[in-house]
């Protein structure tokens, strides 16, 4: 099994953590992982972005160009790889802030509201978690206790009494996730 | 045993510093490498080892603060990104006149100028044919992974003290900031200012100890005779690297019509090329240096025999390509595929030029 | 007599909500959107314009220079 | 009274100077890095000295202030700006060059060049943002950085007693004879602003007389680095800058203020 | 009329650079150019000329003061010698990056380190490879008379302003400081403000004149792929100068079985040995790249079909001598000779090495 | 009397220091380094820290010290020095760490590493040789030579108006918290060895004290690059340099002398 | 009563010849002589060795470290 | 003709300058010349030497091994420089502070008492002018007006008053150059 993702969106919405848990939760289940931000000055406040690779195999490139997934969430980075998609591959989205929606015929899609469902838990800081739990949804990648080991490993222990609130936004996350598109049209 | 965790390569490098018992670090921030300052001060090593850790208030003061505590035979430590490397060329000039070891990470970035802060790998020949002025070889070790920017710390100070030289480590942005799995050493103990003593007493400057004579740091000979003779050390020392402490990986080059000669990121990105490349049937293989110099000059020219041509891959514009050439001496063609300006070539853009440039051509 | 009277345009898009033009309006007029702009920033707006002097403050202090502001004496 | 009968041309009373572009600007939101770039632009475009203006701008979180600012500019070496600018205006006698430099820039690397500068009177003006801190590469300690603040360098907070404490370089420099004038500003209240505006205009005024140097440092915040919202980086900086970094003037017409 | 002189390599270069019309100089004192400033000071250009001549307080500061002055569209020169070269890679990957025109002098001493303060060419790679960071090459004259001290500061404008890039004067402490006749030009005028407000009023900062758009000298791109193509348009201009730009001589080449390649103060001591060889019944001519980049490739390859071999004379371990190989592509032997550490080596040192390493082998 | 009978070995009453090699002086005849050297060794000697010891010499006449001074000694790169010795003293903190360090070293192009190594209260000496000149290269103006006085790249005298004034720098860095004790001497007679002396011997016992950083400036002559006569070049010393560069206490203890 | 006398042993080879050794003695012992050593210096000598105090002011000032001084008392 | 030549001595015997009269006046009859110090710390009191080659063709290297005369001033210059002068060459010196004088014996050599003569002249200056005149004895490789010509063009014009001094200094060295081998034992 090979997982190439992206995920990207504004600087605030916990791109790079999201992505460093996923991996972590990768090691858990002792897969091979890479995690390669883009960097720079974009980070303030523009936008960000993180590519995962998770892999039963040693991992070459860690800089991709098509990916199995992307997380997008934000406008400019849907305009930036909706196109990197690879055909047949999964772009789960949040709407909002997404003024024009993905066209693609042949990937799955998928909306993830999660901005209002982390409001609705009355914590902005879930955010990427809620993500978390719509992308293992659609791509059971990682297995859930693997996820929460990842997350102890990727906080400090003062914050592990946060780890059911995370699961929950995780859970949340998976129950909410929309499908858009999901008849293939590849050709 | 062995720990392990999800790091950055700049992260595993300082952690892996600590642990190896460096003894000090000295350093300016610059992007793509200030994590490794930033995790050495989290880590307080001075608490944990008793290594010093020193923000300098230049490149220019950092890499002459080098010289100074490896003049006293501790293991010192010190990185930056391509400008500031370009400030610390005199500096690296004096270490190797001077005959002094000690570890210098580039963690490199897209010039010329202040360029991009995203990879590159456009100071190969500054680190392998001498940004500095006059007569002198680095050893360069060019890791490929988190792991080795961990494992190359503890390699590198070895090469340093055996032949009392400065060593580079030449990474990029891309390995310096990505995370990956790595497997931590144990702890080693720092040397005790004993075994310093003992060990370095023919040269070091920790004051003459027990009525010795003094040590003397210089890289100055003013007689021009002392001064070759000087020169023709060093490159007896060079000439021992290469017979001695050459490293290189070889992938699926047994069977190989044609070998990408590739280091660093571009050999994990060609990586995936040769998989693409196998994939559709074209026979390729990866020769990756580990280090530039010295260089795996007879593997290519051994290759030269099998091959029908030769790709080096570089995030530059062209730089490795000569060293390439000059190895296999004109036997095979050689061409260069590269990116520049911190722009990453996809594993797919390298194929379309192994093709375009050494099979449909 | 005359009383004046202010109001000022933010530009919204330049706006990063940054809401240092808040501490520095004497009659409280900024509030800052429940909207995000395409940078995704809450921006600068009026919650009590009637209220706005004009006294160019919040203009002199936005590090964007996203307020515009206006005055105009009226009788009163 | 209807607001749209208020916005109207001959009730404008504020906006931005014409001298700055309509670039979006790098800075993070509330960084007082905008506002002092406002400042100075403003008093540019009051001198009318637009079309005879060279800025500098080295590395820092300022690097693209040619983005920003509409007159001549050259982007410097981190540390060099005031070297950069001695060649420009020796070369240019009769023009108005100024740097627009960081803390780290100016009192770390840039040292030997500051100094220098200073010392030779060069017929400069250095505009000084004083975050006290890296804010660029992401929040290291500067050589201005207050004891005991907390920096991604310094995370447990400064230590002086490895560190040394931090560096007044401008009262430093105010002791060579070559600087003209120097003084200290803030940028984050329109009363400050408004003394800064004039500090800044002397400045420019007193290149074309051939005064020699000045310096003006404004202390202004870097809520990123701070790891504060903006708001709340202003008032950590009255609070904790200010007491340290006293604002006034240094030097005034070649004399030193006595304090 | 040309004037005629007995002057110093060192003194020649300042001179010309007056009568040339240069703006601008800015250096620190080093030796074996120290004589340049000196003589600039004395002759007090100010006056003759206008010329502002500044003692920067170190050679960083001087080349960013050059980075400065160039960006306004004003001619300015800097020298230094090996050491402070290195402090100079920083600003000169800025130059490069930011494509300003300018003239840079180096007048190379023995390294590494402090080394010696007597000649040596151990700074070719640095100046022809690149000794700062990035994708970059520099225009690289190498004069060898005193005579070409003084020529090459003009051609060194021209070529500087023609590409927007900086060039290098790579000279040595033996042309430095030698005597001979010289020919000076007549003075040229400084340009006037007015003639560089319209010869530069493209890209110069001298103030954004008459409401035209403002100009920005800057080498950074952010954003990569406008950063790739800065350095594109660089590397375009490098293949330009290759085509029209490149300088070289050929002495006694016609009818030789060996030919030496030599630059600099190498290629006069080398003559002498033509002349000792030939004296001996052995043909040997001499090739002396002038411009070392670009570098006269084609001219060497094609010596290939003549000659037996080529020997590489400078005053270094082996730099130059890359080069010439790769030029020949390995089609005859090249070999190096050369003496290090400031030691010059005689006609007939290399006329014996020419024997041992390529005649009875 | 026959002289024979004084000259024994009982009657020894002053020969140079141990700690001074047998190697010729690389000086020029009557230059100050060489007194200098004698007086810095001959502390040290005293002082019996010969073991401890280890002394940086950057570019300058004086770069071959090492092969004069009897410690363990490191040649280092123009101006670099202080960075060079604070290494020295964090790695070895026990030791006792100097530089030697002529004016264009120290003030010009290791300006920043010496404000730097200042500010942070490095526990080295700095021996401190200013003969307002660079001698090495075949005297250059310098930031300290004196205005109107000639040198090479100078020739018509130190123009202030386009060079700036001679920088007193030790009088600058004094005013550093790092900084716990400045003064300033000279070599050229008996009275003034035996001061300065004593000011190096207490800078040597602060330093392991841990008191932060001693700067000893030592005002020589350079009779090459003055083109003097040694005994006009000290009496013109006397008449020009001490009038500007005040022998005496700077700082003591951490506390300015007031002036 | 007790008289102090001296004596200074002058390395030739050492000496430069820079004089600097001849203002500081008070008696005025010291002159140069007309012969040169190795390296082309005229050395120092005591011209009048009968005045020399030993005070050391010769020693302690000359560069090269060329002087030793010698001093014992003798009774009047 | 060409006259590959090296003076060497202490640092103040005018030993550049001389040289550089030389190469004066090899140009005042149109001859090309080259002047090529040895530079460096040495010069602080310690040796000095130029090598000077005049000419009626083009100089190749400046730098030499061997030379067709050499003038030697003090006894580390003959040490040095004794065995650089070739078989049937010129060795000219100035026997004050010789220790080991020459021994070869297939070179002419030539003793030049210039201390004394300049000391008796009452002008120590002139030391090297007395070089110059024994040196045009034993080789008259430049004309006394084009060493004039010379003196003019090496001189600030406000010391041309000296240059009658100095033609006496030459006249004296001319007289007074001793001729020490003269018999050439080649093998
Ligand atoms: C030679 C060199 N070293 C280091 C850097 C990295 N760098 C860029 S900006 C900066 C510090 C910026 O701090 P400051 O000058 O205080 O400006 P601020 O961003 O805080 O406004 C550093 C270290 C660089 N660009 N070049
Ligand atoms: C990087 C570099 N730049 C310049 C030089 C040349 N240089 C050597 S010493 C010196 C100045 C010496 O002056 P100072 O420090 O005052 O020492 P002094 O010789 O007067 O004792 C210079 C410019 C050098 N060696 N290295
Ligand atoms: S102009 Fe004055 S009163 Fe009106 S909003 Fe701005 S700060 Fe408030
Ligand atoms: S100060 Fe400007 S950017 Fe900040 S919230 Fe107010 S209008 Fe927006
Ligand atoms: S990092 Fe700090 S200084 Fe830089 S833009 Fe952000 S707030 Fe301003
Ligand atoms: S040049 Fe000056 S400082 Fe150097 S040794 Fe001679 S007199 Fe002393
Ligand atoms: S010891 Fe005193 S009295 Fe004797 S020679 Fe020396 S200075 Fe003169
Ligand atoms: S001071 Fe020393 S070197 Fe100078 S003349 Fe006297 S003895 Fe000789
Ligand atoms: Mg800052
Ligand atoms: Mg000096």
């Amino acid at each position: 099994m090979t997982e190439e993702l992206i995920i990207a969106g504004f600087g605030g919405q916990g791109v790079l953590s999201l992505g460093k848990i996923l991996a972590y939760s990768g090691i858990m289940q002792n897969q091979e992982v890479s995690w390669m931000p883009s960097y720079g000055p974009e980070m303030r406040g523009g936008t960000a972005n993180v590519t995962v690779i998770l892999s039963d195999e040693r991992i070459s490139s860690p800089y991709l160009k098509l990916f199995d997934t992307a997380i997008i969430l934000n406008q400019q980075s849907m305009d930036k790889f909706e196109s990197s998609v690879k055909p047949g591959g999964v772009l789960i989205y949040d709407p909002n802030g997404i003024s024009i929606h993905p066209k693609r015929k042949d990937i799955f899609i998928y909306q993830i509201d999660a901005n209002n469902i982390a409001s609705d838990m009355g914590n902005k800081k879930v955010y990427n978690m809620v993500i978390m739990g719509g992308y293992l949804k659609a791509k059971p990648v990682v297995q859930l206790d693997n996820v929460v080991e990842g997350l102890k490993k990727s906080l400090p222990e003062r914050y592990y009494n946060l780890i059911p609130l995370n699961v929950e936004a995780i859970q949340k996350g998976m129950e909410n996730l929309v499908t858009i598109n999901q008849e293939l049209i590849l050709n | 045993m062995a720990e392990l965790k999800l790091m950055k390569g700049n992260e595993a490098l300082a952690e892996a510093a600590i642990r190896a018992g460096v003894d000090a670090y000295f350093g300016y921030p610059i992007t793509p490498q200030t994590e490794i300052i930033e995790y050495l001060m989290m880590e307080q090593p001075e608490k944990r080892t008793g290594m010093v850790v020193l923000q300098a208030e230049s490149e220019v003061a950092a890499i002459n603060m080098v010289y100074g505590a490896a003049g006293t035979g501790k293991r010192v430590l010190t990185s930056s990104s391509s400008p500031g490397m370009s400030l610390k060329q005199e500096g690296i000039s004096y270490m190797a006149g001077a005959e002094l070891p000690a570890v210098i990470v580039n963690v490199v970035r897209g010039g010329p100028g202040l360029g991009t802060i995203q990879p590159s790998q456009a100071d190969y020949f500054q680190s392998v044919k001498g940004g500095g002025h006059g007569d002198y070889k680095l050893y360069v070790l060019a890791p490929a992974s988190v792991q080795e920017m961990a494992d190359f710390v503890e390699d590198a100070f070895e090469i340093a003290f055996k032949y009392m030289a400065p060593v580079l480590i030449l990474s990029d942005g891309l390995i310096g900031q990505m995370m990956e799995k790595v497997y931590l050493k144990e702890q080693k103990p720092r040397w005790t200012e004993d075994e310093i003593y003992k060990m370095h007493n023919n040269w070091a400057t920790f004051g003459r100890k027990n009525g010795r004579e003094r040590n003397i740091i210089t890289s100055l000979d003013l007689k021009s005779e002392k001064m070759e003779a000087r020169v023709h050390r060093l490159y007896k020392k060079y000439a021992q690297m290469e017979a001695e402490d050459l490293r290189f990986e070889t992938i699926q080059c047994d069977d190989a019509d044609y070998v990408i000669v590739a280091y660093g990121s571009s050999a994990r990105i060609a990586q995936k090329t040769v998989d693409l490349a196998r994939a559709k049937g074209i026979k390729v293989g990866l020769l990756r240096p580990i280090t530039l110099f010295p260089f795996p000059k007879k593997q290519l020219m051994e290759l030269t025999k099998q091959v029908k041509g030769i790709l080096s891959v570089e995030l530059n514009m062209g730089q490795m390509v000569e060293d390439v050439r000059l190895a296999v001496e004109h036997k095979v063609p050689v061409e260069h595929f590269g990116r520049t300006g911190g722009i990453i070539h996809t594993p797919e853009e390298i194929l379309e030029a192994l093709q375009q440039k050494l099979i449909n051509n | 007599m005359a009383k004046v009277i202010g109001a000022i345009v933010v530009n919204n898009e330049k706006c990063k909500g940054c809401e240092v033009c808040i501490p520095v309006c004497g009659p409280d007029v900024i509030r800052m959107s429940s909207e995000v702009n395409l940078k995704g920033y809450h921006y600068a707006y009026m919650e009590t314009p009637q209220a706005c002097t004009g006294c160019t403050n919040c203009g002199i202090v936005c590090p964007d220079g996203a307020i515009t502001v206006y005055r105009m004496k009226v009788e009163d | 009274m209807d607001i749209k009968d208020i916005i109207k041309p001959e009730n404008l009373v504020y906006k931005n100077t014409e001298l700055m572009t309509d670039n979006t600007l790098s800075y993070c939101p509330g960084c007082g890095h905008g506002t002092a770039h406002n400042v100075v632009m403003g008093v540019i475009e009051e001198l009318g000295i637009s079309e005879d203006t060279i800025g500098v701008a080295p590395v820092g979180c300022s690097v693209l202030a040619y983005e920003f600012m509409d007159v001549d500019m050259q982007q410097a070496a981190h540390g060099r700006a005031p070297a950069v600018a001695t060649a420009i205006a020796r070369t240019w006698p009769d023009k108005y060059v100024f740097t627009y430099q960081g803390d780290g820039d100016l009192a770390a690397i840039g040292t030997a060049e500051t100094i220098h500068a200073c010392n030779r009177g060069e017929n400069i003006v250095i505009i000084f943002v004083n975050n006290g801190i890296y804010g660029m590469t992401g929040g290291q300690m500067a050589p201005t950085t207050l004891p005991n603040m907390p920096s991604s360098t310094s995370p447990y907070g400064r230590d002086t007693a490895t560190t040394g404490f931090p560096l007044k370089i401008t009262e430093l420099v105010a002791n060579l004879p070559g600087v003209y004038s120097a003084s200290r500003h803030a940028v984050h209240t329109h009363k400050h602003v408004r003394k800064a505006k004039k500090a800044i205009e002397k400045a420019f005024k007193d290149t074309r007389l051939k005064k020699g140097l000045s310096i003006i440092e404004i202390v202004s915040n870097c809520n990123s680095g701070w790891k504060m919202t903006p708001c709340q980086s202003n008032q950590w900086m009255e609070e904790n800058m200010f007491p340290f970094y006293e604002l006034g003037d240094i030097k005034v017409n070649g004399k030193l203020v006595n304090k």
